[in-house]
Parts: C-alpha cells; structure tokens; sequence
C-alpha cells in the first residue's frame, strides 16, 4: 500500500483548509468532496450472462443493465454509463485487489473481450446535498431533476455549468455525487460554491 | 413628368420640393423573356454583382437575374458586414484584395451609397499560439503588399479603451493586428446599389421566380425551369449559397458543402462608443458597431446542418458571455433582436468559383460565413469565368477540383473564424 | 436547442451531443481502386437536402455513443432516431 | 417638490401610503409605491419624456406596457447606468434616476431637431442617395451621421450587477397572466402537472389590472389575486412574475428572464436577473393583444396615447392622462375609455369614430352621458408641438376612405386612439407556428402550429373577457390532458356580463389633408406614411424591402404599434391583400434583453473552467509563468528573481542538455486501448505498423486525417498482449478521443476493442538529461533501470519515491529520458520527492518553451506547431513512418495529384542570421517593395543554447531540394530583413547518441 497521506485533493490549490467542517447554520446545501473512493471503468458486453454472473459474484450485486440506473450502495456500487460500460465504486484502497478480482472472474468466465481501467483519479467526487441541492444544479444542469424524473439510485453523464459530469442521485434528502474530472473539480466547486451562496453553503469534511 | 435616376445631394434637394414623388424605381419588375444570353440565378450580393460586372465588363447585357424572393434577403441582408482582405494564403489574398479594391471606389461607380466604413479590423490573441498565428497572417499579408500591422497593447488600448486589457481575464488579450482598411460596410446598400446598376445596363431582375430545375441536353445546359415557366440560356451561372446543394441536386451532382446556420444579433441603438470592428478567433466572437448605433454581433456556426435561418441558443450565450468578459461595461446594453442564416460552408473554408461537371453550368458558392467582403471581387471573376467559359486567373485556385486533387485553400487554421 | 432522444439515455439537450453530419458514408473498402474523383465523392461530397437528413451524432457528455437520426433540416424535426449500422430508409418514405 | 398634479385621490393599485422620489432629467419628483416610471411622470404633469431617433420630435408617453415605442429612458449611472429602457416598464423605487436618450442639451431644448426641419432633405433611404463625392468625405459625414444616430449611451463602468441562469422542465409552461393564462394555469395546475404561469408585469391580471372589467360579482383584480393564492398553493406550480419570456426556440425550449430585484433598485452585488431556460412539454401561450394607434398628422405629439393606456392609467394608477381629452378610432374601445376618462374627471371633448353607424352598448352609454360621437369621421391632424393643443376632425366620404367636409378644431390635451387590436403572436411565430389573417378582425390569427403549443385569449383573437377565461381553461385542460393529466372536478365557468359589441372597421391611410404633412407610422423610427409611399415607389414594395429602406419595425420597440399599419399601407398601394403582402419575420428576444443576463455567471473566473495538473501548486508557488493550451494552463518557463524569460529558458535548456531538467507532461492526453483487436485497430489509425511491438515495448506514432493531412502525434505502448496504452498532444487529446471512438463505433464495430480515456487518471513528470537516469535510481524501486534492462522505447512498471508507478523510457528532448506516471493524487507528491533528491542535481525545472527549443534542436515536430492541417507525412520528411504494407486512415489522400507534387513545402531547418519571429515568411527573391513571392514560413524558431546561435524550422517549397540554399526572411514589421541557410531540420546530435545516455 501507498502511503495515503501522500495524495492530494485537487481543490488543493483552493486553499479551503480551515473551511472544512465549519458550522453553517443557516446553509441548505452541504458540499464536500469525496476524495477516498475507488474506481473502476469496466466494459464488458452485458448480453454475456455468464460474464455477469461473475462479475456479481465478485461484487456482491448484479451490473445494473438497465440505463442510467445504478446499482449496490453509495460505498459499493455501480453505474452504468453506456451500453456496455459500468463505473464500478470501493472504498479507497480496495480498488487494486476489485480490479484483480474482476480481471480473474472476466477469465475464468472466458470473457475474451473485456476492458478494466483503473480511473480512480481520474475523476473526484463533489458531494451536494441538502433541501436546496437540486436548486443548485438546475442552475447550470438541463437534465430534468424533478423527483418524478430523477430519483435516488440513477445517474447520468451530463453537463454542469461547463464540466463534464456524473451525475448520480445517492439519496432524498437530495443527495448527488457529482463525479467530475480531476483538472475540471476546482472549476467546479468554485461554481458550486456560487451557485449555492444564495442558499447558505456548508463546506463538509472530507471523506 | 421624367423620373428621377441619378443620385446625389442635388437631386435630392430638387425632389424635395415635390415631396420626392419623382423618384424612378431603382430597379425595373420585367416579364421574363423566353430567353437570354446568360441567367444568374441567385439575388444576392454574389449574383447581383455578377450580373453587374457581366453587363459592364463584357458588354452581355441580355442577361437574366432569377431570385425565388425578393433579392438580398438571403445571407447578404443578413450579415455582419465585416469587410476584410488579410487572409493567409496567396489565392484568397488575391480575390479578398481584389474585392476590397472594387469596394472602395464602388458608391461612386454604382451611384449609390454603400456606407463603406474602413474605420479598421482588429484581431485579437489570447494566447501565444493566437499571437503565432497572428503574426504569420500579417507577415504574409504584409508581402502580398496589402496592408496589415501588429498593435502593440498601448496602441490597442489607445484604439480601443473600453476592452477588457486586464491580465486577469479568463483569456487576458495578450496582442492584437489591425488592418486599417478593414471595416464594414451597409448589407443592404450593396445587394440593392447593384441591383439598380445591373438593371440599368439592362439586366432583367425577376424576383419571385424559384428556379425548380436545369434543362441539360448532352450535358450542356439549356436553360432553367422556373415557377414562371421555362427560361432558355446557354449560360447559368449559380450564386444561391446556403442553398447550392439544392440546385447542384437539380443539376444531378453532388457538392463538398453542408448548409449551418450562422447566427447574428444587434443591440438596441447606442450612442457611439465602439469605433472599430473587433474579432477574436479564440472566445468566438465579432462585433462593430453600425452607423445606426446597434451593437452588431456574430458567432461560430451552429454545427448541424439547417435551412431555418435560426439556430440553438448556447450560441448566443457563448457570445455574450465573451462579449461581456471583452467589454465589462456591456453587460447592461440589451440585445433588441437575433437571427440566422444559411450559411455553405466548404472542408476548407474556401469558396468554389468555376465550372461544374454540366458545361454551361457555372457555380460560386461556398463562401460560408465570410462571403460579403467577396461579392465585388467574386462577382467581377465569376463574370469573366461565365463570359470567358474559362476561369479568371484568380478564381482558377478555386476550382471545384482542387476537392479530386487535393489543393485545398485550407483558411481554417490561420484564419480562425472566417469572418 | 434541440433535445435529442438518445437510444440509451433518453431525452437530452443537443448541448450534450456532437454533431458527425450526413450518415451512411461508408469507407471504400478498397481506396485504392478509386480515382482521385470518386475518392472526394467519399471524402468530400455530401448530400445536404433541405427536407429530411439523415445523420450522425454522438452524445459526447453522456454515454459517448454514436447513433442515427433522421431530421428535418427545415423544421429541425427529428422523425426517427436508430442505431448506427441500421440501414437508412427507402427513400419517400 | 412638486405636487402630484394629475392624481386621482382613490382607487387604482398604487399605495398612496409609500411615497418614493425619484429624478428625472436631474429634477426631483415624487410618486407612490405600484407607480411605473410612465404614471409616476404623468402623474406630474410631465408631458415631454423623450425625442425621436431621426427627426429628434419631442414625445411624450404612448402606452402604458411593452409597446412603448417613444418613452426610452437612460436608467441610473455609474455601475448601474441603462440605457433604453422603456419607461411604461420601469417600475418605481426610492431614489430612481432617469434621464432622456437621444436629446442634446436637453429634451426640452434638443439641438439635433434640427433634423426635423430639414426632414424633407431626409426621406427614407435618402443616406443611399448622396453622401458619396467628394470620395474622401464619406468618413467624416459617417462620423457626424453616427452622432446623431443611437439613442442611449453605453454604460461607463462595469455593471455591478450579478445575473444567473437556470434550467427547468415543466410539464405546462403558460406564459402570460391575464384572465386566459391564470385560467390554463388553474386547469392545468388543478390537474396535477408541473406548470410554470410566466407573465412580464409586477403582477397577475394583465388587461385586468387596467379596464377595470368584472368577473362574478368581484372586480378582475379580485378574481387575479385569488387565483393567484390558490396557484401558490398548489405544490407543482411556480408563478414567475416579472418574467418575459422572450425566444421560443426548437423543442419547446423557451428562454425566460426574470427582473429579480430591477423594482427595488438592484442595490450592488445583487443578483438583479436570472435566465430560465425552460423545456416545457406543452405551451399555452396567453400573450394578450396590443392596441393599435390611428394614423394622421403630426400624430405623435406629446399627449396622443392608446386609449387602453389611458384606460390603465385611470385604473391601474389613479393617473388623470389629461385634463381634456378626444377619443378616436374605429371600434368601441374607445367608448368604453370613453366612459373611464369621464368617470375620471377628465372632460370628454369628443369621440371621433371612423365608423358611419358607430352601434352597441359603450357607444349608446357614451351618448347618454351627453358625450358627442361624431361617427364617420376621422382626425386629420394634431395641433401643438411639445404638447398636444387641439385636433382637426373631418367627416369621411361614404366609402369611408375620403373626407367630405370641413376641417373642425376640438380643444384638448388627450388623444386616445384605438385602431383595433393586434394579438400578441410574436411567441408563437417564433415557436414556427403558421399565421392566419382574420378579415374581420383585420389581424393576424395564429394558424397551424408546429410544436406542442396552444394560444388562448386575445393572443388568439378572443378579446372578449368571458371567452378568454373560457379558452384559457379550455387550453390548460387540453395541455395537460395531453400528458395524461386529468383535472378532477373542473368547476363551472365564471359567469361574465358581455355585451352586444360593435365591429371594427379598418382603416390603415386616409389621403393626406394637406401636402407634406406627416403621419407617423412608426413612432419610433419616425417613419411616415410618405416614406412608405416612396419606399413602394422607387420598387422597394416587398414588406422585407420596406421594413429595411425605410426602418420601419426595427427600433427597440420591433414595431409592436406600427408594423399593422405599414403592411396595411402597403398592402394597399400594390392593391393587394394583406396576407397576400405577409408580415416579416418574428424574432427573439420579444422584449430587448442585458447581454449581462444571458452571460449569468459565466464570466471573469467562471468563464471557461482552468484545467490544472496535479503538480499546478508548486509551479505556482515557484514562480512559473504560465502558458494557455486550451483550457490547460500550463508553466511556460520558470524565471528566477530577476531573470527574463530569454535567460530563464536558456538556463533551463543547458540543465536539460548537461544535467537534468523535469517537466510537467501531465496533460498529455492518455487512451487506455484494450481487446483482441487493439492492433488491428492501431494499425488502421497511425501510419505505420504496429504488428510487431512487443508487450512493454513502446512506439512513435503519427496519425493522419482521412484527407492525409497530419493530425496527431504520440508514443503508445503495449502494456500486455490485448492492452496498449496511447499518448497524444495536450491540445490533441479530446479530439483524438473522439475521433477514434467514432471510427470505432461507426466504422468498424466488428473490431473488439474498447477505449477508456485516462489522461486525468495519470500524473506524469518528465525527466531528461545526461543525469536522468541517476536522479531516476535514487527514488525507483524494483526496476532495474541500466541501459541494457530498460532500453529506449521501453515501459516498466515498479514504484518511484514509494509511489506505484509506470515508468518509460521516452525522450522528446533528444536526451536521455524517463517518463513517470502515477496516479493523480499522487502526483504532487512525486514532483516533490524529485525536488528533494533533485537537489544535489541542481534538477531544473523547465517550461514548455525550453521544451520547444529543446525538441526544436532535434528537429522533432510539434503538431499544430509547426503543422497546420495542411502537412503530409511526406512533407515533413517522415516517410519513413508510412507504411507501404497496409492500409490506413488517410493513406489514400497521400496519392492525389496535389500530395504527390514534389514541389510542396517541406519540412527543413533554417539558420537565420537572427531570431525572427515564428510565422515570418520567406522569400527566394527578395524586392524592397511588396508583392512578393512568398515560398513558406517560419513554423519554431528560437536561440539555441546548444548551438550557440538562433536556429529554425520552416516549410518551404521544395525545401529539402533546396538544402544549402540561402533564402530571405523580410521582416517588414520591423524594417529587417534577414538571410538564412536552409539546413537539415536536425541541428543537434543527429546520430541521436544522446538518447542512450
Ligand atoms: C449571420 C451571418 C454573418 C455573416 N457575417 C459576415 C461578415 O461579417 N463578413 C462577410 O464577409 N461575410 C459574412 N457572412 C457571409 C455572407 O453573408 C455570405 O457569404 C454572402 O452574403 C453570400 O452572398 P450570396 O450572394 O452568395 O448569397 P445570398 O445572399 O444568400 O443569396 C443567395 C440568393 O439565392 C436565392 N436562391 C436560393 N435558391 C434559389 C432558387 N432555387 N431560385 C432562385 N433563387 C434562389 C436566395 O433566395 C438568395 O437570395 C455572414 C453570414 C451570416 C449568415
Ligand atoms: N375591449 C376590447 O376590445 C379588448 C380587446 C383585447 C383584449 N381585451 C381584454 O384583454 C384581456 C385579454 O385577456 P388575455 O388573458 O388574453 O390577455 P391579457 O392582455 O390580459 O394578458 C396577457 C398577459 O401576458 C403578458 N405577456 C405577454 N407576452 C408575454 C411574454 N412574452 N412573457 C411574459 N408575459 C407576457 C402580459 O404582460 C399580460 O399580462 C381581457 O380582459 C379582455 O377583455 C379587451
Ligand atoms: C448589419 C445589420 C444590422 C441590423 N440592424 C437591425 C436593427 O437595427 N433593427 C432590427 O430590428 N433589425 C436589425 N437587423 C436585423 C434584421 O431585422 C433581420 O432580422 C435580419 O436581416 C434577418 O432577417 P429576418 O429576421 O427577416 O430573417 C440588422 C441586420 C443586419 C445584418
Ligand atoms: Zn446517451
């Protein structure tokens, strides 16, 4: 293992140490970064039943197939992006031995065509949540969020403002992960924060 | 009583006192005659001008002008007016000088007014790539003996001292070119000052008459069927822009041009307070000021193809954005009305000018979103290739072959937005 | 903006796609054997009709999936959206 | 302080209780809270509030709503200085300033209405007609014609403002708050759909909140005010006042903005407006109508209005518009204001009704108060100039198109004119809907539509309040029916007195009663009924020619109360119908909308995101000057204190070339390619073969566009039998991204290959020099890192400074050379951890123009540096690269007649006698005067350390021909010129010895 203090967020260069975890009283959204989360791009053909059979014995729980639906739970889990692509999620750390895992059920189901990447970093997750969350979005999202056409448990590669994002419903409260490229998150939670001020933003801790 | 003809102050103040009830019609509204020696089709600015110079410089006067509406309501009634000749390349040097030269002598030849602004083309750069690009135009548009400068930031700022110069912008300005001859002139003015002077060395103008298909025997062309019937020639010539994929289709060949639309907008009038014509490649935007106060403004194309003369409204928005990040002090200037046009667009953003694969069967088009500073410079070349049936030296570049041979004219990359 | 119906994801702005212009140009299985002429018939002529277009899009920020569309280029109608590699429809219809 | 003079003491929507001052051209007024800008100065007796565009004709207020053509205010100064506001739309505050447009030294006493003297010089179009000898002066007269024209000014500083945007979906989008629009909201809202009610004013009601009409047994504004609450009520209904919506785009998409807080003054650093951009599923629009205006002479002096907007300001605003008014028109509106006017306390002159039999309810409750209906007959002109005085009424013939009969003079100082009405179709003409033109009505009728939108109410050509509620209801019933929504329990339709209404007779020009006189058509643009008679005249008779000779429709105001006129005008000179003339085009916005607003925040630091790599902290925090590559800033070179940029990049290139140097390639686009077919596919996209590398073997490859052209370039490795793992250029990244995904899925679907963009997974720090590989063992862990067991072009894996890491072996300096990637998040740590052990080193860090330079020595390329998409492999000498053996993308292109010319421009090295710029051209024969023969250009150029004198690259015509060759480099931007050898493009190390250390 890699010594884990060595990484960095990237809203370091934000300087936001300090504002972390301060009480806000009076916020309705909550934004913090979910930084220790494990990725993993997988690509695989979802209409070889073998292969997801092993692919949900390794994880616990089946690929979701159908689309923009998710799948497992917001530690655990996966999304799925296309046709035959999934974003499978662990906790920080465990990413190296699920992608091993993975690799050697692929194998053993005599999956001949499957990809997996470690995206880890490629992209961080921004956490947004709180009674005025979807307020927020829709300021710069076109997906439409309202609770009868977007719930808890989808998700959706789309736009926010001028990133690229995941975007995936993790509760009711509203809750979203807002995965979003490494380069483009201090863009992006610059936006957050200016899109919530008139909400009152908490800055969560980091995970 | 004689109607009045000739245009100037004299004659004004003489139908002043009538109450101007003695103007003539500027131009005349003809029967068609069953035929002609050559038709143009297509009353834009790039037809009009042909017809114009092929009555004036080759004395073929017997000519028809067909226009489905009335004319210069297509892109040229609909344009940014930006007038320029820095272009990169030898070729479109040549044909962009050419018109600029015919632009600035032509409210006295044609008589009428065509407001011809050089007030002076700024192009922005935003980063050393843009500034790279920047001096590689000037420098060859310098040794094409067309006149073109780099400014430095002082005299941008002394030019132009409502722009945006800080070092902190998203793109900070970080260099600038001009060329002085550059600027606008009135869309209008030119599709109707050539219309009046084409008609007047008896150019039949037939506007409401669509060309609906080409009569070809033995692939020559004989003439065109038109919603007022047939009309014979043994010369076509076809200016119709966005809309040259739908005529080539009637003619049974195929052509390397997709139709977008090109969007524009004007603010509400203001006082003057932008003296210049301003563009930069990088955030996407242009923009002068008009003679009637309006901001007028122009983008990128929509990327899909359209014949709606509307686009998508990201595109607006991008282009405020960045027109606000330029001149923070136009954030509370309004837009009062936005529009688009068909624009055909070509792989390398240059105009085909020649012959097609039907003898007697001439074409322009493809001049895509930059294509009214041309319509002189065009107009005079595309008359010489119908008069002639052989390219002028300059239009010959512009060959609908280069596209088999692969001498492309690529002004995408150095010329950013072709405007 | 248009709002484009994604095979797989549904309904999404335009914003979210790209625009790959006119659909089934096939590359020339042999490029070789083309003249110079039918070679820019593949690589630079396109039908640009004004009615009804078929054509390609990707949608660029969601699944990233190429797809068919058939859309009135006058109305900006879309009247059907297909997989890539389905044929075009007999024409007329 | 001025009294309130024309204040009603009761009634009306204002609170009279809040009085808020306010300046209007530097003098101190004072109105009350509910006030526009327009009551407020009526209210003080203000009649002149502005001039005309061209003539520069005092006017006074016309409308009481958008229409407003002549009332353009300059709102506030400074930071929150607005130019053309209308001054019907300004809603009052405390401390509001506003001034005239358009007027020098004062609208009073106005310089410029010179202009309107010598108005005959100066007919429509009259600018084409002269100005043009001497030759030379044109520039000067546009000078002296742009002052005059314009109307507001710019503002001076920044606005201090914020704006926002937001998305939303609905399921029913009203727009328009009057009876038919409250009406579809409550259906379609009762009904359980997501419904958006829109309406531009303060508040609901439209017309309602001005005529004063009954519904059941409360007032309107009642009735509003209830629906209103029982709308707030309702969980899936949002009512947006103050909002306009104003583009009716493809897919029922809709742009909306809403005045935030413009009522309250928008104090600084307030969000003052926000952009809706709506998708709705259905549409009713519920746009109202606006009053048409008579034409005659001299009928825009102050004191002339639309008889509803006199009506409004009685009603709405407890404003007296005059003290004595005559009403004139062609329908019974005017009867009905009329009656409002003289319940007002305003004394009724006459009613001047064009119709012979003037009949129905309002006119024989005009006749009984003892008012004089003088039907069939017509105002020939107005008297006064800054304020109205009289008019000059004269019988019509029997065919009504003709006078018959004396002039008669009736005193007044209020002319309120009704000319029918003209639905607002603007919305709907935008959303692609077909216009229809109703005869009776003579209006335009919204006719066949083409996206999922109704029209109800006057919009429609109802004007009849019971109607309107009728066919609102009707609308949002249908809208959400439509979408499975179903009201439960619709109650009963609101009882509505109506009575027997008289019809309208249109009348667009009667002949002039004298010779020259003016009648305005439109208002704004000072455009005359002469002026449309001479446009039609000199053969500009099409309504699209007109519309631009003579201006006609293009003010701020879009011709909102003249357009109908024009076309009726014209309509009538060519003797045709008036659908037969058509209307020319709507187009957004409706109603003028900030630039600010549709920026919203995507200015200053949120304009475009700023892409950073990991290690962008401590470039920072060292002083590196940064480069834009796209979105990527990235560190340009490093100056210590007190260097220049020429030292700094000198310095950085010796450490490279006799020590080590590191740089930040983090942003080097990565592709993880993966499946049974990756070489395959490979072997399709680069140029040359790709059959034989072997796993943990690296390769150079050049992509090239299907027209042969240069595209990108990289190294990709084979990381496993079915994996490789691709690099592009930075700025090449997306691009390449997409373009092999597209080949991929449209092209080839039956290749098995899977493509997953990685350039954010991976950090990546490049080291090279002589010392590399030393600096390289201190940190690396389990790689055996001697020359022999990790050779050129090869990738291991192992860890550096602790980290996992994939190392390779790659130079683009020409110099011994590693790459290391980690992860992202590491990979600050690891730029660091070289920072440390780089010390006894002296570890340079160095930019991308000490990259240049140094890969320039090499005469290695940088596409779109020195490429620009016109550059074959062939052209840049790289044929070795082709290979012969296979086809691929692009290869077809290379063999046209024009690729195959040995003539074209080559890639060669060049030594100029001094540094030239990058993009200078170059000459074979060089004249001391252009034009001259250009044979290519200067793509790099840069001193050169190394060689110890400037050095260049550069196509040029036959340029490997020509090697040895002195060419000459005229740099007329700086008065030089400058000679040059054309070389080998490799300057240094051509044996390229130094790669092996
Ligand atoms: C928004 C916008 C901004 C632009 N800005 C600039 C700029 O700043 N500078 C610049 O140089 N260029 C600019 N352009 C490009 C320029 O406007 C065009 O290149 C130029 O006007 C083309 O002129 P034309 O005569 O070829 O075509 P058009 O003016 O489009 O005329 C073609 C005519 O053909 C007619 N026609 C079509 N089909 C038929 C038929 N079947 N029968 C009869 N007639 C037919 C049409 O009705 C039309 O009137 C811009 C274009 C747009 C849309
Ligand atoms: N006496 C007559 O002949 C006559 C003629 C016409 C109308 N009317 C009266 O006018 C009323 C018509 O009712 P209605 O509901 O059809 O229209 P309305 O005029 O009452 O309401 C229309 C509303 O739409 C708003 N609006 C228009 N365009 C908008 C836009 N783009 N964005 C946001 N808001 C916009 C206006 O501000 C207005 O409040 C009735 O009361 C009727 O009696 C009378
Ligand atoms: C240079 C230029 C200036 C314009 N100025 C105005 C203007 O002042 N007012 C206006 O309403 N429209 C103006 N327009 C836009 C036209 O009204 C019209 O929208 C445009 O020519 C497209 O035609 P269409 O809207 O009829 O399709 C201008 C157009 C151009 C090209
Ligand atoms: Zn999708």
């Amino acid at each position: 293992m890699v010594d884990p203090s060595l990484r960095q967020s990237p809203l370091a260069t934000l300087h936001l140490g300090g504002r972390e975890g301060q009480p806000a009283p009076e916020a309705s959204v909550h934004l913090a970064e979910r930084r220790s989360v494990g990725k993993i791009n997988l690509r695989a053909d979802p209409g070889d039943g073998v292969l997801m059979n092993a692919f949900e014995s390794v994880l616990g729980y089946p690929l979701p197939l159908d689309p923009n639906r998710t799948s497992g739970d917001g530690k655990r889990g996966a999304l799925r992006l296309g046709p035959d692509e999934w974003l499978v999620t662990v906790p920080g750390g465990q990413e190296n031995a699920l992608f091993g895992a993975l690799g050697t059920a692929a194998t053993a189901a005599g999956g001949k065509h499957v990809a997996l990447s470690d995206v880890s970093d490629a992209r961080t997750i921004l956490t947004l949540a709180g009674p005025r969350a979807r307020d927020v979005l829709q300021k710069g999202c076109g997906l439409d969020l309202h609770p009868r056409a977007f719930q808890t448990g989808h998700c959706a590669g789309t736009l926010l403002a001028r990133a690229a994002i995941l975007l995936h419903q993790t509760g009711d409260a509203p809750a979203y992960d807002i995965h979003v490229a490494w380069s483009f998150a201090a863009y992006l939670w610059v936006w957050l924060e200016d899109a919530g001020a008139e909400y009152g933003v908490a800055v969560g801790e980091v995970e | 009583m004689k109607k009045n003809k000739r245009y100037s102050i004299f004659s004004l103040a003489r139908n002043a006192r009538n109450y101007h009830e003695n103007w003539a019609a500027a131009w005349r509204s003809p029967e068609p005659k069953p035929s002609y020696d050559a038709i143009i089709v297509g009353g834009g600015g790039h037809g009009l001008a042909t017809a114009y110079y092929l009555a004036k410089q080759h004395g073929i006067t017997n000519v028809a002008l067909i226009e489905k509406g009335p004319i210069g309501l297509g892109n040229t009634g609909r344009n940014t007016t930006v007038i320029r000749s820095n272009y990169l390349w030898d070729e479109s040097a040549a044909i962009y000088e050419l018109s600029l030269k015919l632009y600035e002598g032509l409210s006295q030849e044609l008589n009428y007014n065509i407001m011809l602004s050089q007030r002076g083309l700024v192009s922005l750069a935003h980063s050393q790539h843009d500034l790279r690009e920047i001096e590689r135009r000037v420098n060859a548009i310098r040794l094409n003996g067309i006149d073109s400068e780099m400014l430095s930031m002082a005299e941008l700022k002394q030019l132009i001292p409502i722009l945006n110069l800080s070092p902190n912008s998203r793109y900070p300005v970080i260099g600038a070119s001009i060329q002085r001859r550059g600027g606008t002139a009135r869309h209008d003015a030119i599709a109707w000052g050539y219309a009046r002077a084409a008609d007047d060395r008896g150019v039949d103008i037939l506007q409401h008459t669509e060309v609906t298909g080409f009569r070809i025997q033995g692939g020559r062309v004989e003439g065109v069927e038109t919603t007022r019937g047939f009309i014979a020639a043994p010369k076509v010539g076809v200016a119709v822009a966005g809309h040259s994929s739908v005529l080539a289709d009637m003619a049974g060949f195929r052509l390397p041009i997709s139709s977008h639309p090109l969007q524009a907008m004007v603010s509400e009038p203001l006082k003057p307070i932008f003296n210049t014509v301003l563009m930069s490649a990088a955030v996407h935007v242009y923009l002068s000021q008009s003679d009637r106060g309006e901001l007028v403004m122009g983008a990128g194309i929509d990327k899909f193809n359209s014949y709606a003369q509307r686009g998508s409204p990201p595109i607006l928005e991008d282009i405020l954005a960045a027109t606000v990040e330029l001149f923070p002090i136009f954030s509370r200037v309004k837009m009062m009305r936005q529009w688009g046009g068909i624009v055909d667009v070509c792989p390398d953003a240059s105009p085909i000018v020649g012959k097609t694969p039907v003898s007697g069967l001439y074409l322009n088009c493809g001049w895509g979103t930059g294509g009214f500073k041309s319509i002189p410079g065009s107009g005079f070349v595309f008359a010489h290739t119908i008069a002639q049936d052989e390219p002028h030296e300059i239009a010959a570049p512009f060959s609908l072959e280069r596209f088999s041979t692969g001498a492309l004219i690529d002004e995408h990359g150095a010329s950013g937005v072709a405007h | 903006m248009l709002r484009i119906e994604c095979p797989h994801c549904g309904a999404r702005d335009e914003a979210e796609f790209s625009c790959g212009g006119e659909a089934h140009i096939a590359r020339p299985k042999e490029p070789d054997k083309l003249s110079d002429a039918e070679w820019a018939d593949y690589l630079y002529m396109r039908t640009n009709p004004k009615g009804i277009l078929a054509e390609r899009w990707c949608h660029t920020f969601g699944c990233r999936r190429w797809f068919n569309i058939e859309r009135d280029t006058v109305s900006h109608e879309i009247l059907r959206v297909y997989a890539m590699g389905e044929p075009r429809r007999e024409s007329g219809t | 302080m001025k009294r309130q003079r024309n204040r009603l003491d009761v009634g009306a929507r204002i609170d009279r209780s809040r009085r808020l001052r306010f300046h209007f051209n530097g003098k101190p007024y004072e109105g009350f809270a509910g006030d526009t800008l327009a009551s407020a100065l009526l209210a003080n007796g203000v009649r002149v509030v502005a001039r005309s565009f061209k003539y520069h004709r005092p006017r006074g207020i016309y409308s009481a709503g958008m229409e407003e053509p002549n009332a353009l205010v300059q709102l506030g100064g400074g930071a929150s200085s607005e130019p053309n506001l209308r001054a019907t739309q300004v809603e009052l505050f405390d401390g509001l300033e506003a001034a005239s447009v358009n007027c020098w030294p004062s609208v009073n006493f106005d310089i410029w209405a010179f202009n309107d003297r010598v108005s005959g010089l100066l007919p429509a179009g009259f600018y084409y007609k002269t100005f043009m000898w001497p030759k030379s002066f044109w520039h000067s007269y546009e000078k002296v014609i742009r002052k005059g024209a314009g109307l507001g000014t710019a503002p001076e500083m920044p606005d201090h403002n914020i704006y926002e945007k937001r998305h939303q979906h609905c399921d029913v989008l009203v727009v328009g708050g009057g009876p038919a629009g409250i009406s579809a909201a409550l259906a379609a809202g009762r009904s359980g759909a997501r419904v958006i009610l829109a309406d531009e004013q303060a508040e609901l009601g439209g017309a309602l909140l001005g005529n004063g009409e009954r519904i059941e047994a409360a007032s309107g504004v009642d009735w509003a005010m209830g629906a209103r609450a029982e709308l707030d009520g309702m969980d899936e209904v949002r009512v947006l006042s103050r909002t306009t919506a104003f583009g009716y785009y493809d897919h029922n998409y809709v742009l909306m903005v809403e005045r935030v807080n413009d009522h309250l003054g928008a104090p600084p650093g307030t969000l003052r407006q926000r952009l809706w951009k709506i998708r709705a599923r259905q549409v009713v629009l519920a746009t109202g109508s606006i009053e048409r205006p008579m034409v005659f002479a001299d009928n825009d002096r102050p004191g002339v209005m639309l008889a509803g907007a006199a009506r409004t300001y009685i009603n709405r605003f407890g404003v007296k518009p005059g003290n004595r008014a005559v009403l004139y028109g062609n329908n019974d509106h005017i009867h009905q204001v009329a009656l409002d006017l003289a319940d007002a306390g305003v004394r009724v002159e006459a009613v001047v009704d064009v119709r012979a039999k003037a009949v129905g309810e309002a006119v024989a409750a005009v006749r009984e108060r003892g008012i004089e209906v003088m039907a069939g007959h017509a105002v020939g002109g107005a008297l006064g100039k800054k304020r109205l005085r009289g008019v000059e009424v004269l019988a019509l013939n029997e065919k009504g198109d003709g006078f018959a009969g004396d002039i008669r003079r009736l005193r007044c100082d209020l002319l309120c004119l009704s000319g029918g009405w003209t639905p607002t179709v603007h919305l709907f003409s935008q959303s692609g809907g077909k216009l229809d033109y109703s005869e009776n009505q003579a209006c335009f009728l919204p006719g066949e539509a083409r996206q999922a939108v109704s029209v109800a109410g006057a919009a429609n050509g109802v004007f009849a309040l019971k109607g309107c509620l009728g066919e609102g209801a009707a609308a949002g019933r249908s809208a959400a029916g439509k979408l499975g929504f179903r009201e439960v329990g619709a109650p009963e339709a609101l009882p509505v007195a109506q009575g027997e209404a008289g019809a309208l007779m249109p009348v667009w020009r009667l002949p002039p009663v004298s010779k020259g006189e003016r009648r305005f058509v439109d208002l704004h643009g000072d455009v005359t009924v002469s002026d449309i008679e001479l446009a039609a005249r000199e053969g500009y008779s099409a309504n699209e020619h007109l519309k631009r000779y003579t201006s006609t429709g293009m003010g701020p105001d879009q011709g909102r109360t003249g357009n109908m006129h024009a076309l009726g005008i014209l309509a009538d000179i060519r003797g045709e119908s008036i659908p037969a003339v058509g209307t020319t085009t709507f187009r957004p916005p409706y109603t003028p909308v900030p630039y600010g607003v549709m920026a919203g925040r995507d200015v200053g630091v949120l304009a475009d995101p700023v892409r950073m790599t990991a290690m962008h902290g401590w470039h920072e925090r060292s002083g590196a000057v940064f480069d834009d590559v796209g979105q990527w800033k990235r560190p340009w070179y490093f100056p210590r204190t007190g260097e220049g940029m020429a030292a700094a990049v000198r310095r950085e290139c010796i450490a490279a070339r006799s020590g080590v140097a590191i740089l930040d390639a983090s942003t080097l686009g990565k592709i993880d390619i993966q499946g049974p077919d990756a070489a395959k596919f490979l072997n399709r996209v680069y140029t040359n073969s790709w059959n034989k590398l072997a796993v943990g073997r690296c390769r150079y490859g050049l992509m090239l566009g299907e027209d042969g052209m240069v595209m990108d370039d990289g190294v990709t490795s084979r990381l496993a039998e079915n994996h490789y793992f691709m690099t592009t250029t930075s700025g090449g990244a997306a691009r390449v991204m997409a373009w092999l995904e597209d080949w991929l899925q449209c092209e080839w679907p039956e290749l098995k290959v899977y493509l997953t963009s990685v350039t954010e997974q991976w950090a990546t720090l490049s080291i090279s020099g002589p010392n590399a590989r030393r600096l390289l063992s201190e940190l690396a862990e389990g790689v055996d890192l001697e020359a022999d067991a990790f050779p050129h072009m090869v990738v291991r894996s192992g860890k550096v400074a602790g980290i996992e890491a994939r190392i390779s072996r790659v130079s683009f300096t020409g110099e011994l050379g590693y790459e290391v990637s980690v992860a992202t998040s590491y990979g600050l740590a690891l730029w660091q951890a070289f920072q440390r052990v780089g010390e006894n080193y002296d570890l340079t860090p160095i930019g991308t123009e000490a990259l240049h330079v140094l890969r320039a020595e090499k005469g290695y390329i940088a596409v779109g540096h020195d490429t620009d998409g016109s550059v074959t492999p062939g052209d840049l000498g790289m044929d070795w690269i082709v290979s012969k053996k296979k086809d691929f993308i692009g290869r077809r292109s290379l063999a046209r007649a024009d690729t195959m010319r040995t003539d074209r421009k080559h890639f060669v090295g060049l030594l100029p006698e001094t540094r030239v710029p990058e993009g200078a051209q170059i000459v074979a024969e060089y004249k001391r005067r252009p034009p001259m023969k250009m044979i290519g250009h200067v793509t790099s150029c840069y001193d050169s350390a190394a060689l110890g004198r400037p050095i260049a690259l550069a196509l040029i015509a036959g340029g490997r021909e020509r090697i040895g060759e002195t060419v000459t480099i005229p740099l007329t931007l700086q008065g030089r010129v400058v000679k040059a050898e054309i070389t080998s493009p490799v300057f240094y190390d051509p044996k390229g010895e130094r790669l092996n250390g």
